[in-house]
């Protein structure tokens, strides 16, 4: 999948031949060019806006229940855009399908935990080490896999991740917690802070003084809105994340990890090693999920081998794709919607559904409960995949497609559309 | 050396459930290029299959028996099976017993069709489309597939037990001049392994001496001239769908009795099943066969006590830990071609 | 800044005369975690938060659990028959919500795994302003989940755990348990293998790699070894294995005349159905019939081994036969087996029993303390002494919030009548048998530390 | 001593030989072209010459340095650009992209960890792709994808590339196979145009004796894995030997 790297590209040949040397050094803002910083800015006002836009329904109303704005989701939705992000960075540059990459998220987190034993409850500690662990991890992942391509790439990937988690579910229990997950202790030594808080209990992760979990909400007519400390730094985080993967995607390393995903033999014999760039994306993207990891024990400061089971490896899979591979939102996209199913859907119950079809007459409400049931709730799994189906099956280019098309249909001015439009177009084209 | 042999034989009893898998995953993708994440769903609709015939068999009406009460102190209500109604006592006990190997017959045009449908309806969609796009889209359908049986079955394991006549175990170590009892292996579990030799003896046999299987096999060796042949490849493509997906089902109808199904059984295997494929090469049937008896036989080996206490962990890793030896010493796994889904 | 007028609230709601009153064009503000405490209920409802697998393996149990939570809200609102409020000892609970307040409540999934149900508590606790947790159907998820409570200043009730540890070294002052654990498993089961089985047996024990099978399989050992058993050989098994062949196998040749499957779940059912497909109860080992052993039944999965558990010792929190056959001092269980049984057409599982249970025993705590203010709550249930919820008098122990009473010895039936009578009751050993010091070796590391309200 | 040195050079596939005693000098400046029919060894003494196979004995020296042992990427640093038979570009991206990942190549060398510059903002190496592409008479169609272009302008495209490195030694395999006659003879002037503005060596494999004897200063016959002789355009259209071995088969044509 190409990128909007490409944006420039056109099938035709454009008439204007002499124009060009003056596009060449297009102004730019922090290094980005107007879409870029377009697109980054709205990606920015989403995200310091998301406690209000994703809480539209008043907390009374019934429709309260699709309400995203509560920290743990927020907080979720941009670090797994994070995770995301990285994995698009290898992913969608190279087109290397790593299914190990939860590998990486698992040992950032437990790094990040043991950060928080040993030297102290700021989170600084935790995201550092957490990157720096990730990426010690995948030099040595990326070296071995990248002897390999294709799908036996993807195989050595998963072979190493499923080993991680294996081990650290059982004889890695002293390190890693096993089962229960990596938690704090109240006899753990924590050399730059305090064992145990002033009100005997563990302390909590924080950022200089500033608590995580603090929170403050604010009451607007029917609605509520949280504001939350650790949201708000996962969500300055997620920006710089996302800046740099812009970057990254504009740079001369991301075309060459483009020229190797289209000709590994062409990129040969123009005097161009492969190898060190594609361990170099992997590395990085393997960064990216440390990061995540890293941010996700300084929200919730235990770590479960579970995140690095390859079913957490294939979320991330499933997360690129759907938004779209390649795009810089679309990982994003793929992450949040994977995430608002996995937490507002399974949350529906019976007796939820009883109660919003209770306007209708008894027997048609039962026939309502009983045709919805099994889509919600314990039914989530299945609402999941059927849509997983419709996407892959209509949307080839992800949700950014998806959008891309919606903007066509409002939008008479094909040109004008989407930032993301031509990557997805490509994409969608490709065939491969 | 008991122990051992008994590890050979537990080897190649697993080997054969990998290899029954792993061949159906191997032709789809060698004749078809397509990864399909779904085919542990079909082989968990396989053993449901024989639930399924096991409890129609088992369909009753209600007798109340007044003479004895339930929990909460009411007549009892008994259930007589119609098959006992029509057959008799002991003739309908007898089929109910033998539901499993009965469910062979039964499976076989269901996964046949369920393949064709499976096919036709959406796989055939996804040819021309990239190995990322087929991998979400199957996964998807095993998502959908397991969540349908969920709803039906539960979540829980359901046991449906072999034939009275194969339970309990076989005594290989008198018959190798060991004393009784030291090597004992169970019936069913020989059946398995049989059953799966035919199994795979017949697909080879297929592939090999039929003009179906030649066409298939050049089909799989270069699938554009075939079409320039003008041989109608897309048809018998179709058959070797509901080929593998019968192949996969049967597997899953034979593996009910050794440990009871329940509706997650399919992911269990696929992700093993993929190295297992993976390792003996993308698109080679021996190597699919062959690298799902070795890993079979080294998990058996990893999981004895001398060896846990020698290497802790190590049952926990071996299957991923071979797959990764061999990789990297064969690039292409044991019997992979250059080229295939290097890309 | 804060508002007290105001708080979160549950999802599911009947009128929207509240919502009325919330129609200010003022902004409030007000830190979530800065009230009196924790989501404190100040409208006239209250919201309990009930965390349970409903997908995974163990989304039955789960099932099942969801059941029991839903029949006690019921009866604690005054609907159906009450149940077990007619039998419970104390008497404050009058079908009138908790204090007065309404209960509703809201669901989560763990998917069995402790980041899943981390995630899906906070949100019942961020999002839905639920008081109170239960729930969960593995030591893992109970011991992660509880934690989070801790932190957060959220009563936890936790549903089905087993393993020491999650009254033992990860014990915490907000969480409390009612079901058994791993040691008493052990104390009540020792005695009992050696009157049935003799004092000189070699035991073989395949064990799940994990917390909870570490625990169980040092509790057996240490329980049977001081009765004279031997333990010949402990192997520990990949939690996702599913085929234990090559485990099972060499049972028999290692001398091992007991097999004890320190197994739960998929991994029970599995490992017991192929070690009667290898023929070993039919063996004979040093002279002795070859014996396997369960040490914690689940009745659920009990139903997924099929005919494989006849004649297999383990043992339960309880069961839904106690009082029929025991008599009058496990009350409670026939009034909960009536309502639960008329309502769902089927017997309660003990996961359904202790979900119940804990959910009785929480909304009674909060009547009794007056106030759902966390810490008042824990002091209302430290060292409380209870009766007639279907175990016999009980203790909720303060030094380590782990319930004290007789734990149930059963067998698998030769001959079940149906799938829900699966088991037959062998003994009950009495609580005396099974209760252990706060500080006994295998609880040791652990502190409650203080109640946090979460202010 | 020529700019490319081949001595006693044989390779074996198992029991086939494919070549046997290979003495080849490429002299500086000249157009070399090797030819041979079907079978002769063409293409395995190409893929020993930039590193895709090993010979099994003799020696590959480039300006006096052995290119044995080197890795692809190594050789062409060393100043050897090859051309395949059927184009080899970066079909995903557009023809700019493609040009300007040679001047990369050429000014950073095999790998340069660069992810945070911005690709188009690198003036000097935008400016030069730009100039090679107008140099292939391409600069309108710089924003082109590149796969959706034709046969021709994909060929026209990767020698361009080549030329981006400013190799000293050129290598084209087959440059004109499957190609139009007026494609093939486009690409003919482009090689003379290209010969004419720089002092560039260039070894040339071709089937095709049109091109060769329009290009070719020196050819090598190969046959059956050994130089069968090697002479000037005019000498080899006389010379017996090659008329039996190798131009008999073309006089139909």
């Amino acid at each position: 999948m190409t990128d909007q790297t490409i944006q420039t590209i056109s099938r035709d040949p454009a008439p204007t031949a002499p124009a060009h040397r003056a596009k060449a050094r297009e102004s730019t803002v922090l290094g980005l060019t107007r879409k870029d910083l377009t697109l980054l800015i709205v990606v920015a006002i989403l995200t310091v806006f998301a406690p209000f836009i994703l809480n539209p329904f008043p907390a009374d109303s019934a429709l309260a229940q699709f309400n995203a704005g509560y920290p743990d989701l927020m907080q979720r939705f941009v670090i797994f855009g994070i995770f995301a992000i990285g994995f698009n960075i290898l992913f969608g540059l190279t087109g290397y399908l790593s299914f190990g990459h939860a590998a990486f998220l698992g040992v950032g987190s437990f790094a990040g935990v043991w950060m928080f034993k040993l030297l102290g409850m700021n989170v600084l500690y935790a995201i550092v080490a957490s990157v720096a662990f990730a990426g010690l991890f995948s030099v040595v992942v990326g070296f071995v896999s990248l002897r390999r391509s294709g799908i036996y790439f993807s195989i050595l990937t998963l072979a190493f991740a499923q080993m991680s988690f294996a081990l650290a579910y059982s004889v890695l229990t002293p390190i890693t917690g096993g089962e229960t997950g990596l938690q704090l202790a109240k006899t753990d030594p924590r050399i730059f802070g305090q064992s145990i808080a002033d009100d005997g209990n563990i302390p909590v992760p924080s950022f200089f003084g500033l608590e995580m979990r603090d929170s403050t909400t604010l009451y607007m007519g029917g609605w509520e809105f949280t504001l939350n400390v650790g949201y708000y730094l996962c969500a300055v985080v997620m920006l710089v994340a996302f800046y740099v993967a812009i970057r990254i995607f504009r740079s001369p390393f991301a075309m060459m990890l483009r020229a190797v995903k289209s000709n590994q033999q062409r990129m040969n014999y123009t005097g161009l090693n492969p190898k060190p760039y594609m361990l170099a994306a992997f590395v990085i993207s393997g960064m990216y999920a440390g990061l995540a990891g890293g941010l996700m024990v300084s929200m919730d400061p235990l770590a479960g081998a579970e995140r690095m089971q390859w079913t957490a490896s294939g979320e991330v899979v499933l997360m690129t794709i759907l938004g779209g591979a390649g795009t810089l939102i679309g990982p994003v996209l793929g992450a949040g919607f994977i995430k608002y199913f996995e937490n507002i859907f399974s949350k529906i119950n019976q007796a939820t559904l009883e109660g919003w079809f209770s306007v209708f007459p008894d027997g048609l409400s039962d026939l309502l409960v009983t045709l919805v049931y099994p889509f919600v709730g314990k039914g989530w799994h299945l609402t999941l995949g059927i849509l997983f189906m419709l996407v892959v099956i209509f949307l080839p280019g992800g949700l950014v497609q998806g959008g891309q098309k919606l903007a066509t249909v409002f939008r008479r001015d094909k040109n004008a559309n989407a930032v993301e439009g031509p990557a997805a177009d490509q994409r969608s084209q490709a065939g491969e | 050396m008991d122990a051992i042999i008994l590890q050979i034989l537990n080897g190649l009893d697993k080997g054969s459930a990998y290899a029954l898998i792993a061949l159906g995953l191997t032709l789809i993708f060698g004749t078809l290029g397509v990864v399909n994440f779904a085919h542990g769903a079909l082989f968990m609709i396989g053993a449901f299959c024989a639930v399924t015939l096991s409890n129609v068999f088992q369909i009753s009406r209600t007798v109340i028996d007044e003479t004895r009460t339930d929990f909460l102190g009411n007549p009892l209500k008994v259930e007589i099976p119609y098959v006992v109604d029509w057959f008799g006592e002991s003739a309908g006990a007898a089929i109910i017993d033998w539901a499993v190997p009965l469910a062979i017959l039964f499976a076989i045009p269901i996964m046949i069709t369920v393949g064709f449908i499976m096919e036709r309806g959406l796989i055939k969609h996804f040819y021309k489309r990239p190995h990322a796009d087929q991998i979400l889209v199957t996964f998807g359908l095993a998502i959908v597939l397991q969540e349908v049986i969920k709803y039906f079955y539960g979540a829980n394991p359901i046991p449906t037990p072999a034939p009275e006549a194969f339970r309990g175990s076989f005594d290989f170590g008198t018959m190798l001049g060991f004393e009784a009892n030291q090597i004992l292996y169970p019936y069913w579990r020989l059946v398995y392994f049989f059953f799966a030799a035919i199994i795979i003896a017949g697909v080879f046999a297929f592939l090999q001496f039929t003009t179906f299987g030649m066409v298939v096999r050049a089909g799989m060796a270069d699938r554009e001239t075939v079409g320039l042949l003008g041989i109608d490849i897309d048809r018998r493509f179709t058959i070797m769908f509901g080929l593998a997906a019968a192949v996969a089902g049967l597997a899953g109808v034979m593996y009910v009795p050794i440990s009871p199904p329940n509706y997650h059984m399919g992911m269990d295997f696929l992700v093993l099943s993929f190295v297992v494929v993976v390792v003996g090469g993308m698109g080679s049937l021996p190597g699919a066969v062959l690298a799902g008896f070795l890993l079979g036989i080294l998990e058996s080996f990893a999981s004895m006590r001398e060896v846990i206490a020698f290497i802790p962990g190590i049952n926990q890793v071996i299957i991923y830990l071979v797959a990764v030896v061999i990789l990297l010493t064969l690039p292409r796994g044991l019997m992979g071609r250059k080229g295939v889904m290097e890309d | 800044m804060t508002n007290k007028n105001v708080t979160r609230r549950g999802v599911i709601r009947t009128g929207a005369a509240t919502g009325a009153g919330l129609a200010l064009p003022t902004i409030f503000t007000g830190a979530a975690w800065s009230q009196g405490f924790t989501n404190e209920p100040t409208g006239d409802t209250v919201t309990l938060g009930f965390n349970v697998p409903q997908t995974g393996p163990y989304a039955d149990e789960g099932a099942d659990e969801l059941r029991a939570f839903q029949l006690a809200v019921e009866h604690l609102n005054g609907e159906g028959d009450g149940g077990m409020l007619q039998t419970f000892s104390e008497k404050n609970l009058d079908g009138t919500g908790i204090l007065g307040k309404r209960v509703e409540f809201v669901t989560g999934d763990t998917q069995t795994k402790s980041d899943a149900a981390r995630a899906s508590a906070r949100s019942m606790i961020e999002k839905d302003g639920a008081v109170m947790i239960s729930g969960g159907s593995s030591s893992g998820v109970a011991v992660a989940v509880q934690a989070l409570c801790q932190e957060a200043g959220i009563i936890f009730m936790a549903g089905l755990t087993h393993s020491n540890d999650t009254t033992g070294k990860d014990r915490k002052a907000n969480g409390f348990r009612h079901f058994f654990n791993s040691y008493m498993s052990g104390a009540a089961l020792a005695p009992i293998l050696a009157a049935q089985y003799g004092d000189n047996r070699k035991a073989y024990h395949l064990t799940a790699d994990y917390n909870w099978g570490y625990t169980t399989e040092e509790a057996v050992r240490s329980s049977t070894e001081a009765l004279g058993w031997e333990t010949v050989a402990a192997v520990k098994t990949p939690l996702t294995q599913t085929d234990f062949s090559s485990y099972i196998a060499p049972v028999l040749g290692s001398g091992a005349d007991v097999l004890v499957l320190n197994h739960y779940g998929g991994n029970m059912v599995n490992s017991l159905t192929n070690a009667v497909q290898f023929g070993l109860r039919q063996q004979e080992a040093n002279g002795m019939p070859f014996e396997i052993v369960v040490p914690l039944y689940s009745e659920l999965m009990a139903r997924g081994a099929g005919e494989n558990i006849a004649g297999i010792l383990g043992s339960q929190n309880w069961d839904w036969k106690l009082e029929n056959q025991l008599g009058a001092k496990y009350s409670g269980t026939n009034a909960f087996v009536q309502s639960f049984g008329e309502k769902y057409g089927f017997p309660p599982s003990q996961a359904a029993h202790t979900c119940y249970v804990q959910t009785l025993l929480y909304a009674d705590a909060v009547t009794r303390a007056g106030s759902f203010q966390p810490c008042a709550v824990v002091e209302a249930l430290e060292g409380f002494e209870f009766d007639g919820l279907g175990n016999g008098p009980t203790l909720y122990r303060a030094e380590d919030h782990q319930c004290f009473k007789d734990v149930v010895v059963v067998r698998g039936k030769e001959n079940p009548e149906n799938e829900f009578d699966l088991v037959e009751i062998v003994e009950v050993t009495p609580v005396e048998q099974v209760t252990y010091a706060p500080d006994h070796p295998q609880f040791a590391g652990g502190a409650l530390g203080t109640c946090n309200n979460g202010a | 001593m020529g700019i490319l040195e081949v001595r006693d050079v044989s390779k074996n596939f198992g029991g086939l030989k494919a070549l046997s005693d290979v003495n080849l000098s490429v002299a500086e400046g000249t157009v070399h072209a090797i030819i041979g029919p079907n079978g002769a060894g063409k293409s395995t003494l190409l893929n020993c010459l930039v590193g895709k196979l090993i010979p099994d004995t003799g020696s590959v020296s480039f300006e006096g340095q052995s290119v044995l042992g080197r890795k692809p990427h190594e050789i062409n640093q060393m100043g050897i650009s090859r051309v395949f038979q059927t184009p080899e570009i970066f079909g995903d991206l557009s023809v700019l992209e493609n040009m300007m990942i040679p001047c990369f190549a050429k000014r950073d060398g095999a790998f340069e960890l660069n992810a945070y510059g911005r690709m188009m903002a690198d003036g000097e190496i935008v400016e030069r792709a730009e100039h090679m592409l107008e140099d292939m008479n391409m600069a309108d169609k710089r924003k082109m994808h590149a796969a959706s272009m034709s046969r021709g302008d994909k060929r026209r495209l990767e020698i361009g590339m080549c030329l981006a490195q400013e190799p000293r030694l050129l290598l084209l395999d087959e440059p004109t196979a499957g190609m139009a006659r007026a494609d093939t003879n486009n690409t003919i002037d482009l090689l003379k145009q290209i010969k004419e503005d720089r002092p560039i060596t260039i070894a040339i494999i071709e089937h095709d004796m049109h091109v060769v004897f329009s290009l070719a200063e020196r050819i090598t016959v190969l046959a059956q894995g050994t130089p069968l002789v090697e002479d000037t355009p005019a000498n080899i259209k006389g010379h017996p030997k090659v008329r039996e071995a190798y131009l008999g088969e073309q006089s139909g044509h």
